[in-house]
């Protein structure tokens, strides 16, 4: 329980249970970064609600000190969609690992970002079934050992962003569990986006997949293998900031260049447009070890909320039917009297 | 235009029956379902009371002429109560030989059979499967049959419209709703008000159907001078003064629920997905956002229960509906309802079964599902509607009980009461007694699963409230604090709380009266649900011969009513009439050790009053 | 039941029983397509199995002289991949309606799709329910008035072809119920390709939403409205093959422009590439009245099948342990007599 | 290297005890479940019958020190029948001061408690929720406390290993069970190869485990000398002779499903969603390619179930498996397989509940789910399991089952059995009787719905036979051709049929027998699944001082073995022990009206013996 204090701060957002991820699981970086961002975006405990499914991730809730709903597994958006259709004026996040958002909660998703209900989708993507000690998920990539694969897995995996993009998501984005930097910018995004908010967070099972993302992670090869995208900016990365990536010429493909080599300037450097449905989705493609893996906002092009529209047209309805009475509702169309 | 009825009333001396049963019968496309619906509003408005039984194919349309395309609409109406849509058909309207061949068995012998010669070519009668033409052989001979061109006859009333054939013969129902409108001296002004109104842009079509109404109803008059088309007088029934309407399950489920809401002081959240019988709610409702309620059609079941969960989390009434494989989709997230004791409503509209089954044909046997369906020891609430208009009090009824209690509740009801009509008493909304909710606010000593001592419904304290942010799930909870907790006492504890909550609701509803009959006796007929019409009128013909049977109708399923044991222990048989194979039963014996008997019907028809008299009888030695 | 003779016709995969949609629906002239393709695409009756959802579409196997499964709503993916890994042999078509395949069936969908399981998904997509009387679909455009949006629905679709290729689909086409030429020719391609094709047909429903594709399938508007792609060909179109579809310069977009005019040539015109996701992308998303809806193959791109990688694995475990025995297998680990 | 254990027996004169219990606690990162794994291998080897219970919590690695993340595993062992893991723990190896708090209530009066004091920091103490230290205060009074600093200990012993002093640590373990080897004279080799196995990539884990494992053996020996450790013998079990392993449930139920596939000639496909407790049947399975299983994980349990379904169309056997929450969700669709008669095999793994409930921890609580959760009059075949190794007889019968009768079949497990295990006499497949499906390929009169006389199963015919193509699907299908129907008196005749198939079963399965006692009495003590251990040895108890008391254990519980009726009514008082709040019971009382009365425990914990022996002797006024 909490009374509103003046200035908030990340301690607010505490609660007093003891949070129960394996010592080393990345959740616990996502939790801090978000519990020291709820201040900043001027989040009110009382009017902030976490909603979840069943997975490690999802006991995020439990560690808010906000209202919050563990579900069942895979459900969470279908549970958000209700609570936002009663009350708009909450803030409703929605917590998932991929096993509960993308295999049996795909559904829910991807019907959630069409609708675009004013949400913040937060997937954490261990590419792994945690909770259910470690067998592979639909994000884990083909060869994943695991019990339920023993001989490694043969299913070509999932990406959250291109599935999120073709469900029609008008806001995706990605980051990674320890970044305590870039997390909050991504929080903060999600959060003053209008709809439903697509954010994937690489987050490392320090338990069954250890390690799985240290290809772009690593602090060894981060820079050199990560570009953060901003709108409007040119898509610069590596160490020395002389990387980039370009449009190739007269196909519909980006490719990543050398600033100075082959007569390549900073002017053919592609300029990130987020608004670019197309360009979003050669950025969450990008998978191959030519390319780096995009963080940052891939994708926001606001359009009007569900909610918005079904209250808007409630509103219609009222309006013009402005005398409600129950017994006259009773009494529509013929009636008689004995 | 003045009453088109009485003119008629005048001028003949018509044959006096109690009731009568009338049925129309024809292709998909003939519009059986409208031209039954007509005709229900007219008999109501006569002052009959009346009972209807529209019964279709899961075809949208099916090929025209098949059997399997039939669509039938039974209407009972009368002088004295009406219970049911009536066990054999006086009169039955056979649009084509399809229809003939389906329906032919239900009508009594002597009963009256018209048919529209015009749809009997060689192709038809083949098609419908008969051997050879019935006009032509002794098929009909128990029956009076009165043969007319109807599609010829229509074809001429409408010429003038300048409708194309197809359109023309589009009319064919309205023109033998004119005919049958003049055999029981009905008036024909609001079918025509009505008309008006539905082609208000398309008045070519408007007056094209009000002249093959009209032309029918002439008809009548002409024959009736040769005296081909009998005629008959059915006199008003004696009712409870007041203001009636007709009414569909769905229409007063609907709108009980909205008034149930308004009395808990909640708006509506409706989540559903669409499915046959289940849908026409979510239409009435989606009509409704005046009355504070959205709707919302989610993507299928799961979301659709999902989503009234989260409503109730949110302080809105979640209410969900859905048809048996629809709620089997549900289990798992009524259960989330369960353990975190929300207020969540769920409709269930059975049909026949299992799997896809008959969907648009009736079954009660979603009971087991509705009591025992869930994993783990997951108690909810389960009430079923006996008849359209029971609907409305019951459907208040588990709002009440869901708020109060916190529970998730089952209302049952099913395709024959979603579909079938009956006239109302139109209740004052006033009257109904509200049972505001209270919201929890007070931050003092609040935990999420504090519970009220009496009811032992938990706080209920929404997200919004200053102080109160806590956090709920499906994982088990301490008993005092709320929070997730796996000790094994406390699981114990919960356990034991949950069941013990929705026991105790057996002290907060009625004990369970008798319909009809003493409170002992030789023969108990118990039922629930739509079975209420056959089994009262069984009930009162072999009382009427002066037999200790009583007839005892639940609408409350689980809890069982508090006097329930005792009172089926004073008689020395128990019978269970059920449409489905046994489930009530089940239920009774269970509880109360009794050896309840089952009366089974299981094939998507509702039980004649006659199958049940017989069952009794039997056991009667009679 | 059949005995199969020499040479099969359209006949031969006909059923004996009465064909129960409404006089004038959409979905006779597809099944009278597929009945003339099958003995074209040399399928024997005994080998072909139909499988479907619940639905006005999922009546189609009945109609099949084929086997078939008439399921549960939504699920038909799953139990074909069930089908298809006991029995790869087997020719499986799975057959849907949109609320079937896209509403309550949409993970599955998704799942297949990703998986790449050998079939071939055919959506009737009538942008309504037919089966439930009109209720509109999670493909119904905004402002649908149906019985459960009596003032219009209010949510963004969803476009098929733009799902199944975010889902990670290997083979998506687009035609016309009523098109008896291009559509055996969707089919056949449909057939050919290994591993799970999506075929989006459109299809009328003449009781709910009778010509909600008339704007460009209506014959005065299709050549103008409808532009059909073939693989390595310039996207033409128009009734004098005058129009055409070009790659704004600098941006990942299409344009269309008309040779001839403003100096533009054949040359300009985009060459359709099925391999190119993006590409497939673009054709999948041109539904502004400035673009011709895109039919015909819009990617395909083949990848290993699930069904073979899993027979694969499983022939490697048998070569390992050639001498599988079951007494062995109880008796494996520690043991010891009594 | 020479047997260890050798040595040891000759030079130490050991307390005889007939059974002991011991219980390993301590943190989820401890390896409690491994130390115990090793323990009852030993055990076994050591010719001890014995029982196990692994209990763990739902967090992977909850934080350290916590109790919510306390993981222990008992085992009874002994020289007797043992039939459970134990009511009272006689030594309780306690890592820290959460475990030790969690399992001192359950510690025997002067039993034996061996704690690593080198955990019993203050921090640690109050992260455990005691006031003060336990070892110092007067909490452990009644107890015979061993107090060693194992941590220290285990540093020392691996300190030439070079580890690190986390991983050194992880050792703890290892050194733990080589101090509770000693006391029981366990032979250390097969641990030392199951080590050596395991860490053969990485040796340096291998060496210095086995040095714990060495070191905590001969602190034992040493110990011993100055009477600190308390030393054991206890002596071989009299078992059957033969070739034994220990087994678990999910293994035995894995290899049953296998064999039962082998003799039925057909592959499994194995389709499922991780969920526990039922992932290790899934884990089995998928390393069993090479028997002709091919297992897939679905995208969710609907998912699961219809892949499963059909590949029973496509001619293979298909099984799915889950547990409560996951059951509910193919409900829906085990009615389709109903509706299409194909056989289907459902596992449920019960688990705690409801909705996620206690996701580690054991249930029976889904009976009804079983016998009654589908919409629509839908029976099918269920089965129980009432021991890892009765797993295996079962899992063949379900087979047997579903392919005889094309229906599905849903055998119950739970928590409980699927992670306990016990020594096994391992049958010889070969004496398993076959039972060989057949295939329909006869064109001639072929229709799919087409029913054998006896046991009223359609025949079945796969794809790719020519000449019996046919549909199939979930609405009603007429009786005489396959086809669907939407016949009302075909529906009716299906549904007798359906139902008639499955209760025909019952002549196709034993009559109930007594498993201890007569076949009439005062009370029969009616079971069914994993309680069996603590009736039996209750109702052995009870029967020692003469009491009239039986022990009936149901397998199969629908339909019921056609003799249960009359052998119940033979009794004066029927008492069903069950982990739920009395579901058997109300199969039973609907059944045959016998006033059964329910034992009922819903705690997540197994049955202690003591509590049904004075439940029993409460109805004897014992
Ligand atoms: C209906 C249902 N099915 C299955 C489960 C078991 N289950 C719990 S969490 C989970 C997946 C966990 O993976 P993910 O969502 O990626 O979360 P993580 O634990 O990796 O954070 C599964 C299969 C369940 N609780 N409920
Ligand atoms: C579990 C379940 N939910 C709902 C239904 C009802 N239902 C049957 S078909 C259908 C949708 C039909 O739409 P579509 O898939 O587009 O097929 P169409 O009829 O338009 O061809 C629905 C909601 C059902 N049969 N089962
Ligand atoms: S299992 Fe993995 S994801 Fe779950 S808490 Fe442990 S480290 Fe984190
Ligand atoms: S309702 Fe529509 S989709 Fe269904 S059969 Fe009729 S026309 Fe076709
Ligand atoms: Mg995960
Ligand atoms: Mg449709």
């Amino acid at each position: 329980m909490n009374v509103v204090p003046q200035q908030l701060t990340a301690k607010d957002f505490a609660t007093d249970q003891e949070v129960r991820w394996c010592p080393g699981c990345g959740d616990y970086a996502i939790l801090k970064a978000l519990q020291r961002t709820m201040p900043e975006i001027g989040a009110t405990p009382e009017k902030t609600v976490f909603v979840s499914g069943i997975g490690c991730a999802a006991r995020f809730p439990y560690y808010m000190e906000t209202y919050g709903f563990h579900t069942i597994h895979g459900r969470a958006p279908a549970f958000a969609t209700g609570i936002k259709l009663s009350n708009p004026e909450l803030d409703v996040w929605v917590v998932g690992g991929d096993g509960d958002m993308l295999s049996i909660g795909g559904n829910h998703l991807m019907h959630t970002l069409r609708r675009n209900v004013d949400l913040q989708i937060l997937i954490f993507n261990n590419e792994i079934y945690g909770l259910t000690k470690g067998q592979y998920s639909p994000t884990s990539r083909v060869g994943t050992r695991s019990p339920s694969t023993p001989q490694g897995s043969v299913e070509a995996p999932v990406s959250a962003a291109l599935f999120a993009l073709g469900s029609g998501a008008r806001f995706v984005a990605r980051s990674v569990d320890t970044d305590l930097k870039h997390l909050p910018i991504m929080f903060k995004r999600a959060h003053e986006h209008r709809g439903a908010s697509l954010l994937e967070i690489f987050q490392n099972c320090i338990v069954y997949n250890d390690g799985v993302f240290d290809s772009f992670k690593a602090p060894s090869v981060a820079s050199e293998r990560q570009v953060r995208v901003e709108h409007g900016k040119p898509m610069i990365f590596g160490a020395e900031k002389n990387r980039g990536l370009r449009m190739r010429a007269g196909v519909f493909e980006i490719e990543a260049v050398t600033v100075g080599e082959d007569g390549v300037t900073v002017d053919d450097i592609l300029v990130h447009d987020e608004t670019n449905r197309v360009m979003a989705n050669l950025l969450a493609s990008m998978d191959s070890d030519q390319l780096p893996v995009a963080l940052g906002v891939l994708y926001c092009n606001p359009a009007p909320t569900y909610e918005a529209s079904v209250l808007d047209q409630a509103a219609d309805v009222r309006a013009k039917s402005p005398n409600a009475d129950l017994n006259k509702l009773l009494r529509s169309g013929y009636t008689w009297t004995v | 235009m003045a009453s088109t009825a009485a003119v008629a009333e005048i001028r003949t001396p018509r044959e006096a029956r109690e009731s009568v049963v009338v049925r129309f019968a024809g292709d998909s496309g003939d519009g059986m379902q409208l031209t039954g619906g007509q005709f229900t509003q007219a008999a109501a408005l006569a002052g009959n009371d009346l009972a209807t039984f529209p019964d279709f194919p899961a075809e949208i349309r099916a090929p025209t002429g098949t059997t399997f395309g039939v669509s039938s609409f039974q209407i009972n109406f009368g002088g004295r109560r009406i219970k049911t849509s009536g066990d054999a058909i006086d009169v039955l309207v056979a649009m084509n030989p399809a229809a003939l061949k389906v329906e032919l068995g239900n009508v009594r012998d002597g009963g009256v059979i018209i048919v529209d010669v015009g749809s009997f070519s060689d192709r038809n009668v083949k098609r419908a499967g008969f051997a050879s033409n019935p006009l032509e052989d002794k098929t009909l001979n128990a029956y009076r049959v009165i043969e007319i061109d109807v599609s010829a006859l229509t074809m001429e009333a409408v010429k003038e419209s300048g409708l194309g054939k197809k359109d023309a013969l589009r009319c064919k129902n309205l023109w033998t709703l004119g005919l049958v409108y003049w055999m029981y001296a009905r008036d024909r002004q609001p079918t025509v008000d009505w008309l008006n109104k539905k082609f208000a842009k398309q008045s070519g079509l408007a007056t094209a159907n009000i002249a093959a109404l009209n032309a029918g109803h002439a008809f009548g008059e002409t024959a009736e001078m040769e005296g081909d088309v009998p005629t008959y007088s059915v006199a008003a029934a004696k009712i409870e003064p007041g203001e009636y309407r007709t009414v569909s399950g769905g229409e007063a489920l609907a709108w009980g629920l909205v008034v149930g809401a308004h009395k808990a002081g909640l708006k509506i959240m409706f989540g559903s997905y669409p499915i046959t019988p289940a849908s026409p709610i979510l239409h009435i409702l989606a009509r409704l956002k005046q009355y504070g309620v959205v709707t919302f059609q989610a993507e299928d079941e799961i979301a659709a229960v999902c989503s009234a969960i989260g409503a109730s989390f949110a302080g809105h009434l979640g209410i969900t509906s859905s048809s048996g494989p629809g709620i089997a989709l549900k289990g798992e997230a009524i259960g989330l309802a369960i353990s975190t004791e929300l207020p969540l409503i769920v409709v269930n509209s059975q049909r026949a079964g299992p799997s896809t089954g008959l969907p648009t044909k009736t079954e009660q046997s979603d009971l087991y599902q509705a009591v025992y369906g869930r994993n783990a020891d997951a108690p909810l609430v389960v009430l079923a509607s006996r008849s359209p208009s029971d609907c409305f009090e019951t459907a208040v009824e588990v709002v009440r009980l869901a708020t109060k209690y916190m529970t998730p509740v089952m209302l049952l009801t099913d395709g024959y009461i979603a579909n079938a009509a009956e006239p109302w008493l139109i209740p004052d909304v006033d009257d109904v007694a509200p049972f505001g909710v209270k919201f929890r606010t007070e931050v003092e000593g609040f935990h999420p699963f504090h519970r009220d001592e009496k009811t032992l419904a938990r706080n209920w304290a929404i997200p919004g409230t200053p102080g109160l942010e806590h956090r709920i799930g499906g994982i088990e909870k301490d008993y005092d604090s709320g929070h997730i907790s796996y000790d094994a006492t406390n699981h114990q504890r919960m356990t034991d709380t949950r069941k013990a909550k929705i026991d105790g609701i057996a002290n907060d509803i009625p004990e369970q009266a008798v319909e009809q009959g003493e409170t002992s006796g030789d023969i108990a007929v118990v039922g629930w649900g739509s079975t209420y019409g056959p089994i009262d009128r069984a009930v009162s013909n072999v009382r009427a011969e002066g037999h200790a049977v009583s007839h005892i109708h639940l609408r409350h399923i689980w809890p069982l009513p508090r006097n329930l044991g005792s009172l089926l222990a004073s008689f020395k048989t128990v019978l269970v009439p059920e449409m489905n194979t046994g489930q009530l039963v089940t239920v009774l014996r269970a509880e109360y050790l009794v050896p309840a008997e089952k009366v089974s019907k299981v094939s998507g028809q509702p039980f004649k009053i006659a199958e049940i008299e017989s069952a009794i009888r039997a056991r009667l030695g009679a």
